[in-house]
C-alpha cells in the first residue's frame, strides 16, 4: 500500500474551538495544523491531515472538548497531498 | 509546494473505528463554556470526572465547589453539587460528608480560593483526617478577577501585578499547598498533578482516582493540586501556555505523590498505572 | 449636544481598548465624557459593551443609557439589546467582515466597515476594534485621528507596548477610509 | 419527660434534638460555649454529629455543607462569632437552605444584626425571641419548622441569661403541619442522569450558562414578604387603656413582664408589646398598642435599635421614646443591671410621669 | 492637577493619596478590584504601602493596625468581602481607630450593612454616597478628615457605575479645620515609662485590672449622637411645591436627579431629597422635602432597606412608598437596569400618577 | 523532731546584698493578675518582657494582643500595645510593623487564637515573609473559655471535650506550628520553648531574644511558641502541671530551634547561650 | 413565697457547685427553680456569683434581682454588692473562718458558719461552700438534707466523681451543725 | 563556722500568692515548703527554710511573681532548726 498510514481519525466541532492551538503541538505525529479561515466567532481551528493514530492525545489537551477520537478497525491509507 | 490533504472531521468516519476518547465523558454535559482559550482549568474538570467514572461513582458523588473561573463549569457537571463561598469548600464538604458518609465528597477550589481567601479550611480539614478531597486547581494566580498574584504564584512568574515575576522580597514567598498538607497526621493521600500535556493529563487522572480510592478506603484526608494554565492571567499567548506551566510553576511546585496511604514519600513521583 | 453611544464585542478587552481610546480622544478634544465598560456575567469570553457619552457641557446622564444616538459592533452576537435602543436618527457602524443579519431595521444610517479584514492585512486580527472605532470617529466627527493616536498611546498598558505601531496603523487605516462626516453629530444635520 | 433542672443550654440543645436536629458545629465563646458542649454530648447518642470547629467561619460552613444534604443543621455562637458568619448567611439564605442559627448574644446589641444582618444583598432571617426558657424550648422546635418549611435560615437570639439560667423544664416536643419534602437535597444518586442537583446562592442551573441573579433575587423577596404576612408573632398585655405602652423582647421583656404586671396590681396605666418575632417585626401588634397611647416606650439594652422599627410601626401616631440604654457587666456578657426589676420599674415609672431616664 | 480621564478607582485612589492615605490593604473582588490596583500603583512612590492580601479578613486587620500608629489608612472591598470584614469593623469602632473603608457594592442591597452593620453590638460608621466621580473625590478626602476628627470609621459607599465609569476630573485637594494631635498613636516611644500607650476596644487600661465595657459603649453612643447632629449631609431640588418627593442615593439618585431635572423642565411637580450621609440619616431634610407632599417615593436598588430611615423620618406625615426595586445584571454585578433614565423615569411617573410600579 | 527554722521573707534583706532577680523586670507594671494558679502564662509575658530589655528595645516595641486567657496580662505590659481580635494579631503586626518599620513589632497569641480561630493569618504572615515576631502561648486548650481542645492539643491530652485524651480517630490530629512555619520561604527563625521549669524558662527568654535579634536584623518572619501549663483546662492539680507539660505536650511539640537565619535544623536543639 | 438569694465567692467552682446542689435539691423537693451563675469579668480568680429563685410557683421574677432574701458569703471580698441588696429581713449566712467585717449592717439575721474550718477538718477546703450551702438550707429550710445530696450527686460532673464522698460528708456536717430552722421561708415567721 | 550556708534570700509577696505550689520542686537546694497557715484569700504559700543559694528558680516559676531574689555579699550561716 502507498501513502501515510491512518489509524485512527477525529471529529472536530469547530464551532466550539477557541483557536487555543494547545492541540496542535500535542499531536504526536503532527498531523494537526491551524486553518486558514475562521470558524463562527473569529478564530482559527485546527485541521486533520492524514497519520492520525488515534492517540488521544488532541481530546486530552483540548480545553473546549472539541475532539471525539475514533480508532479505525483496518487502517486507512492517504495520499500526503490533496 | 503541493498543499497536503486535509481530512473531513466534521462527522464521525464512515468507515468502521471505534470511539477511543469521547470529546464528553458521561459526566461532563454537553453544553459550551465561556472560559478563555487556552485555559488549562477545564482539562483538570474532564479527568476528574473521568475519574469518578472509573470508579463507578457517579451515583454517589457530590462536589462542592469554590469560586474562580472553574464555578462556571459547575453547570457542566452532571454530580450533585453545591456551591460554597469563596474559600470555604472544605467545611461545606465536612459536613456533606458527615451526614453522608458513604458518598464520595470532593471540593473543587482554586489556588487563590484555597490558599489565599480559605487557606486554614484545608489544613484543619486535613488535619482533622475528614475522609473528603480537596481538588486545588492551580495557576498562580486569580483568573476570575483579572490575574492577580496569589499565595501560591511562584517566584519569577508573571502576574497582573507582577508583571516583571514575582519577587520574594517584595511580594513574599509562595506556599506549597501539597508539601504543606503532606506532613499533617490526618492526611492519607497528597499528590500534585498538572495538565499541560497528554501524558501529564493522564498522570492527573490517576492521582484524583487514587485519591478518590484513598476516601472510599477510609483511610482519612485526599488532596489533589493540579497545575492549570491560565494564559490571560500569566498575559502570554495561549500557545505558549503549557511551556510556561511546565518551566516556571513545575519547577517549583514538583509533581508526583507525596503521600500515599498515609506514608510520606521522600522523592514524589507520578504513579505508575 | 449629549451623544450617547454603545460598543458592543466578544469577549476580550479589544473592545474597551477601543471605547477608551475614543474617550480619551474626546477630552483631548475638549469635550466632556463618560464611559463604563461592562462584562456579561461572571465568566470569561462573555460579551462585553463599553458605553460613551460626549458632550460639549457637563454629562448629567449616567452612563446607562436607554437610548443610542450612536453604536459600533464588533460581531452581531449579542447586539439585539443596543439594537433595541437605538434611536430613529442613531449612527450605526458594524464590523462587516463578521457581522452577520441586519443591524438596523429602523432606518437608521449603517455604514459597514470590514475591519477584521483590514486589520488582518495589517497582520494583526486584534486591532479590528481600532479599525472600527477609528472609523466611527471619522463618520461622526467625534474626534480627530491625531487624538484617537494621542489617546491610543495613553490607553495601552504598560504590558502591551508591543502593540503600539499596530494600533495606529490600524487607526490610520480605519479613519482614512472611511467617509469623513457623514453622519456628523456636530453638524447641524448630525447633531439634535 | 418529666421536670429536671437544666441549665438554659442543655434545654435548648435538648429540644433542638427532638425537633429532628442531627447536625451542629460551633466554636466556643461566652455565653455561646454551654450550648456546644450539650450538643456535643447529645447529638452522638441521636445518631447525628456535632463538631468542635476551628473558628466560626468555619462551623458555619459546616452546617450549609449538612444542610444542602437535607439534614437538621444548626450552628450559632454570640454576635461577635455571628459577625464573622454574615458571609455565608446571607449566601445561605440565597441558596435556599433551611439553617437554625444561635445567636447566645451578650446583651441586646445585636438587634440590627439579627434583623438586617451585616451579609451583602437582601436577605432576611426570620429571628425568634423566647423571653424565658420554657418558651424558648417550644420556639426552638418552631425554629427548624419554620427553616425547612420557608428554606430560610431562622435565627434564636438568646443571651446570657437564656443560655445559662437553669430552671426546672419539662420539654414537649410540638406538632407542626407536614412540610414539602426535600427533593433539592444532595444525595449523589442522580449523577450522570443529565438532572443532577443543584443548591446554588448564585442563580446558576445545571445545563445552562445563563444565570438570573435578579430573578433569583426577586423570589427571594416575594418569599421573604410572604413571610413578613404570615409568620408574624407577639405578646400583648394591658395594653387597651395604657397611658404608656413599653416595647421590649427577650429577657428585658421578662423583667418587663414581671414589672408590669405588678405595676398594674398597683393600678398604673402601663403594657406592653414584646414582639417574638423580631423579624418580621409585629408592626400591627405595635401600631394598634399605640393607639390612644400617650407614650410609647422602648426599652432595649442597646443604644437604640429596636427603637426604629417601633418608629416604623407607630408612624407619627404617638411618641416614641428610648427608656432602655447600653447596660452591661464588666465582662461585657451582657448581664447588666438594666435586666433588674428595680432598674426597669424606674425606667417605667420615668415614662409614665414624664420624668428623665437616668443614664 | 488638569482635568484628565480617569477611571472611577484611579480618581478614588488619587484623591485618597492626596488625603494623606498613606496604607491600603485588600483583596480583589469586583467592582474593587482595580481601586485595590490603582492604591498599589500610587502608594509606593507616595511613601505609603499597599499589600495585596490574601483575604478581606487580614486585609481589615493590617488597616487596623496601621491605622492604630496613626497613619491614615483604608481598606475596602464589595459588600460580600465587607460582611467579612463586619467583626473587625465593630471592633476597630470601639477601638475608636480612624479607618477609612470603600464599599465598591454591587447595587444598593449593602445600605442595611453599610448603615446598621453586622457587627456585634452598638457601633456606627459615617456613610458617605456620592452620586458621581467628582463629588467621590471630594469626598473621600472628607472620609479621612472625619474619621480622624471622629476617630471613628468612614464607609464610603459606591458601587460598579463609581468605580468603573471613566470621567474627565480635575481633583482638587480640600480643606480642613485643623485637627487634633494623634497622641494615642503608637510608636513605642512610651514603653517602660508607666505610661505605655494602649489602642484597646474591650475598655481595658493599662496598669488597671478594672474593665469598665459600659463606661466605653457609652462614651461611644455619646459620640455617636453628636456625630447623628454634627455631620448630616444632603441635598434637596425642587421639593418646595413637589407633589411627589423622591428620596434615593449614590448612582440611582444621579439618574434621578438627570430624570427629576427633565421632569421639571416638563413642568411635572417632582423633587428629590439625596442623602450625602447615609449615617447619620438626614432624617430633618427629609422630614421637611415630606411636608405638604402627596407622596415620598423611595427609589433604591434593592428590595428596601432606605426606605425604613425615610418612614422614621417622615414618620407618618405622608405615605411612604417603594417605587425601586431589585435590579441587577448576570453577572450581579450590581448594573441593572434600575440605573437607566428610562426605568426611572417611567417609575416616578408611576408616583405621580398613581399607578402601580412594574416588578 | 523539731521545726525546721523559717526565715523572714516578708522584706529584703537587712545584710548587704544585690538583687538576682526581682520579682518583676522593668516592663512589667506592678499590679498583680487575676490568672489561674499554676498558670503558665505570665511565665511566657515574663521571659518576653526581659528579651525585650535585654535588647534594650524598651522604647521601640510595640505588641499586638491575641484574646485568650493571657489578654487579661496586657494592662501588665509597658510597651505600647494593640488588641487585636481574636485570631488575627498577624495581620495587626503587619499594619504596624508597615508603618514602623523601626519597631520590634510582636504578636502574643494563644493555640487557640492562632492555630484554631486565626491559623492562616500567621501561615500568610510568615510566608510574606513579614518582618514581625508572632509568639503563641501554647497550652493546647482554649483556656478562656473552659478547657476545650485546640488544633494544637495533642494525641491523649486532657481537655474538657476530651477528658479521656484526645483521640485521633474522634478528634483529629494535633497541627505542629513550628514544624509548620519552618520550611516557608518567608520564615527566618522559628523555635519552640516551653515554660515549666527554671531551666526551660531560661531557654525560652533566649529563643525570644533571638528572634528578636532575627527580626531587628531584617532577616524576615519569626516564631516562638511557648508551651504553657494549664491546670485548669487539663483538670490536674496546679502542682502536676509541669511534669503534665514535659511528658504530654512535651512528648509531641519538641523543644528546640528548627529554623535560624533562614536554615532549617535536621534536629532541632535549645540554643546556648 | 418567692425567696431570693445570692451566693457569692472568690474564683473557682465551688460557689456555683453549691449553688447548683441548692437548686436542684429544691426542684427535689418540688418547688419552682430559676438559678443563675455569673463571673467578674473576662478573666478567671475573679468573684464569681449566683443568683437563686425559689418559689412555690411558676417564677415570674428574672435572675437577676434588685433585692435579696438571703445571702451567702463564702468571703468578704466582692460581698458588697449582695450587702446593698440585702432586705431588712434577709438571712445571711457568712463563712466565719474567712469572712471580716460587717455582713449586715441592717439588722439582718446573720448566721456565722466555720465553714472552711469544718471542710478543712474533714480533709477537704475545697468542700467549705458545702458545707455553708447546707447550713442555710437547714437554717432556712429551703431544702431538705437528703435533696442536698442527692441534688450533689447529680451536679457534681464526671471528671470529679473523686469528690462525692468529701463533698456528702460536708453536706451531712454542715447541715447537721446549723440551727434548723432559725429562720424558715416557709414558715409564717420566715416568709413574706 | 556552723549551720547551714545561705548565700541568697528572697522576699516573698505571700498575699499575691496563689498557693499553686510550682515553686516548691523548681528550688534545687529544697528550701521552700508550703506553709500550715492560710493567706487573704485563703491558700497556703511559700516559706523559706535556711540553705538559700540565690539561684531564682523560684521567681523564674512562679505564675504570680511572688520573688525578689537576693545574693548575700558574704553568705550567712543559719542554724537548720528553730
Ligand atoms: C469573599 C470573596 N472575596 C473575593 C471574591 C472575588 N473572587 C472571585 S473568584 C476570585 C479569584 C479566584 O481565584 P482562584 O481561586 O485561583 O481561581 P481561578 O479564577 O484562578 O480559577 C476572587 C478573588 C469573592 N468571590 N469572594
Ligand atoms: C471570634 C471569637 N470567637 C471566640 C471567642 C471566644 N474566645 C475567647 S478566648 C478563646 C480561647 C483562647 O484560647 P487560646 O488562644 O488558646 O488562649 P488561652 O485562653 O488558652 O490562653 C475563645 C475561644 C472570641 N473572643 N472571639
Ligand atoms: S488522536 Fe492523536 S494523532 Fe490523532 S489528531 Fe489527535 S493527537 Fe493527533
Ligand atoms: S485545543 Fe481545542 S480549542 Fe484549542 S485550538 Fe485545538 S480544538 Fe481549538
Ligand atoms: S482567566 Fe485564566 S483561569 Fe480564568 S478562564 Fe481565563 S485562562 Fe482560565
Ligand atoms: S484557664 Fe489555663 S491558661 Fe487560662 S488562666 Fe487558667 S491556667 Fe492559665
Ligand atoms: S533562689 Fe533558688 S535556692 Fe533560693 S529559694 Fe529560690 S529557688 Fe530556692
Ligand atoms: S509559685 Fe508563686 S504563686 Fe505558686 S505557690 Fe509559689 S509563690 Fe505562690
Ligand atoms: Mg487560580
Ligand atoms: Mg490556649
Amino acid at each position: 500500500m502507498t501513502g501515510i498510514e491512518t489509524r485512527g481519525t477525529v471529529r472536530i466541532d469547530i464551532e466550539r474551538c477557541k483557536g487555543c492551538e494547545l492541540c496542535i503541538p500535542a499531536c504526536p505525529p503532527n498531523v494537526l495544523r491551524m486553518s486558514s479561515t475562521r470558524n463562527e466567532i473569529g478564530v482559527l481551528f485546527p485541521e486533520l491531515l492524514p497519520g492520525c493514530t488515534g492517540c488521544s492525545a488532541c481530546a486530552l489537551v483540548c480545553p473546549d472538548f472539541c475532539f471525539d477520537v475514533y480508532r479505525y478497525e483496518t487502517p486507512l491509507h492517504h495520499e500526503a497531498t490533496a | 509546494m503541493s498543499e497536503p490533504r486535509v481530512l473531513s472531521t466534521d462527522a464521525a468516519p464512515d468507515e468502521a473505528a471505534r470511539v477511543i476518547e469521547p470529546a464528553r465523558p458521561k459526566l461532563l454535559r454537553g453544553e459550551d463554556h465561556d472560559l478563555c482559550p487556552g485555559c488549562g482549568e477545564p482539562l483538570a474538570v474532564r479527568v476528574l470526572l473521568e475519574a469518578i467514572e472509573a470508579l463507578a461513582c457517579e451515583q454517589r458523588s457530590i462536589a462542592v465547589m469554590g469560586i474562580g473561573c472553574y464555578t462556571a463549569l459547575s453547570t457542566l457537571i452532571d454530580v450533585d453539587s453545591v456551591q460554597a463561598l469563596h474559600g470555604r469548600a472544605p467545611s461545606l464538604a465536612t459536613g456533606v460528608k458527615r451526614m453522608r458518609p458513604d458518598s464520595l465528597v470532593f471540593t473543587l477550589q482554586g489556588d487563590g480560593d484555597m490558599a489565599s481567601e480559605g487557606l486554614q479550611e484545608v489544613i484543619h480539614t486535613a488535619a482533622r483526617g475528614e475522609s473528603v478531597t480537596c481538588v486545588m486547581l492551580n495557576n498562580g494566580v486569580f483568573g476570575e478577577t483579572g490575574g492577580h498574584m496569589t499565595a501560591t504564584t511562584v517566584l519569577g512568574q508573571r502576574t497582573k501585578n507582577t508583571l516583571e515575576g514575582r519577587d520574594a522580597s517584595y511580594h513574599g514567598h509562595p506556599i506549597g499547598m501539597a508539601e504543606m498538607l503532606a506532613p499533617l497526621g490526618g492526611s492519607a493521600y497528597v499528590a500534585r498533578a498538572a495538565v499541560y500535556d497528554a501524558r501529564s493529563v493522564t498522570a492527573a487522572r490517576r492521582m484524583l482516582q487514587r485519591a478518590f480510592e484513598s476516601q472510599l478506603a477510609g483511610e482519612g484526608f485526599s488532596f489533589v493540586e493540579i497545575l492549570t494554565m491560565c494564559p490571560t492571567g500569566w498575559f502570554i499567548p495561549t500557545a505558549e501556555g503549557p511551556g510556561y506551566l511546565d518551566e516556571v510553576l513545575g519547577s517549583v511546585h514538583g509533581v508526583g505523590e507525596l503521600k500515599v496511604r498515609g506514608e510520606l514519600h521522600e522523592h514524589p513521583t507520578e504513579p505508575e498505572n | 449636544m449629549e451623544h450617547e453611544l454603545m460598543l458592543t464585542g466578544i469577549g476580550g478587552q479589544s473592545v474597551q481598548l477601543a471605547a477608551q481610546i475614543l474617550a480619551r480622544a474626546c477630552v483631548l478634544d475638549d469635550r466632556q465624557v463618560t464611559y463604563l465598560g461592562t462584562y456579561g456575567g461572571t465568566m470569561r469570553g462573555g460579551n462585553t459593551d463599553a458605553t460613551l457619552i460626549v458632550s460639549d457641557r457637563p454629562v448629567s446622564a449616567p452612563p446607562m443609557v436607554s437610548e443610542l444616538a450612536g453604536a459600533l459592533a464588533m460581531h452581531h452576537q449579542f447586539f439585539e439589546p443596543l439594537r433595541e435602543k437605538l434611536r430613529d436618527d442613531a449612527v450605526v457602524v458594524i464590523n462587516e467582515s463578521l457581522f452577520e443579519g441586519e443591524a438596523a431595521p429602523g432606518g437608521q444610517r449603517v455604514f459597514a466597515i470590514p475591519a477584521t479584514q483590514v486589520a488582518t492585512e495589517l497582520g494583526s486580527a486584534l486591532a479590528a476594534s481600532m479599525v472600527l472605532v477609528a472609523a466611527y470617529a471619522c463618520i461622526t466627527e467625534l474626534a480627530r485621528l491625531d487624538s484617537l493616536v494621542a489617546g491610543m498611546r495613553e490607553a495601552i498598558p504598560s504590558y502591551r507596548r508591543q502593540h503600539l505601531e499596530s494600533n495606529e496603523k490600524a487607526l490610520r487605516m480605519g479613519f482614512e477610509n472611511a467617509p469623513a462626516g457623514a453622519a456628523s453629530v456636530w453638524s447641524a444635520g448630525g447633531a439634535r | 419527660m418529666t421536670r429536671s433542672l437544666l441549665m438554659g443550654s442543655e434545654a435548648l440543645a435538648e429540644a433542638s434534638v427532638l425537633a429532628g436536629c442531627r447536625f451542629f458545629a460551633g466554636y466556643p465563646m461566652t455565653p455561646f460555649t454551654e450550648l456546644l458542649e450539650n450538643f456535643a454530648v447529645k447529638l452522638p447518642g441521636a445518631g447525628g454529629v456535632c463538631i468542635n470547629a476551628e473558628s466560626e467561619i468555619e462551623a458555619v460552613g459546616m452546617a450549609w455543607g449538612a444542610s444542602s444534604t437535607g439534614a437538621r443543621a444548626a450552628t450559632g455562637s454570640t454576635g461577635q462569632g455571628l459577625a464573622l458568619m454574615q458571609e455565608a448567611l446571607s449566601e445561605i439564605t440565597r441558596a435556599e437552605l433551611p439553617l437554625v442559627v444561635f445567636n447566645m448574644a451578650r446583651g441586646q446589641g445585636d438587634y440590627y444584626q439579627a434583623t438586617r444582618g451585616g451579609g451583602h444583598g437582601d436577605y432576611r432571617h426570620v429571628v425568634l425571641a423566647p423571653a424565658d426558657l420554657p418558651e424558648a424550648t417550644d420556639l426552638i422546635q418552631l425554629a427548624f419548622d419554620l427553616a425547612d418549611r420557608w428554606r430560610n435560615p431562622v435565627l434564636l437570639y438568646g443571651d446570657y441569661l437564656l443560655a445559662h439560667t437553669h430552671e426546672a423544664v419539662d420539654i414537649q416536643p410540638l406538632d407542626f403541619e407536614p412540610l414539602p419534602g426535600k427533593d433539592w437535597a444532595l444525595d449523589g444518586s442522580l449523577g450522570g442522569s443529565g438532572r443532577s442537583r443543584s443548591v446554588n446562592p448564585l442563580g446558576m442551573e445545571k445545563g445552562s450558562k445563563r444565570i438570573d441573579p435578579e430573578g433569583l433575587w426577586k423570589r427571594l423577596q416575594a418569599k421573604h414578604e410572604e413571610i413578613e404576612r404570615r409568620e408574624v408573632r407577639s405578646q400583648s398585655e394591658f395594653t387597651e387603656d395604657a397611658d404608656v405602652v413599653v416595647v421590649a423582647f427577650g429577657s428585658v421583656a421578662r423583667t418587663v413582664r414581671h414589672v408590669v404586671a405588678k405595676l398594674r396590681e398597683e393600678g398604673r396605666r402601663v403594657g406592653y408589646v414584646r414582639p417574638i418575632t423580631l423579624w418580621p417585626f409585629p408592626l400591627a401588634a405595635v401600631a394598634e398598642a399605640a393607639q390612644g397611647a400617650r407614650q410609647v416606650a422602648v426599652l432595649e439594652q442597646n443604644a437604640g435599635q429596636m427603637i426604629d422599627d417601633v418608629r416604623i410601626a407607630v408612624a407619627g401616631s404617638a411618641p416614641v421614646r428610648a427608656i432602655g440604654g447600653i447596660s452591661t457587666d464588666p465582662s461585657s456578657f451582657g448581664i447588666g443591671s438594666l435586666l433588674e426589676p428595680a432598674n426597669v420599674r424606674e425606667r417605667i415609672l420615668c415614662a409614665l410621669e414624664d420624668r428623665e431616664i437616668p443614664r
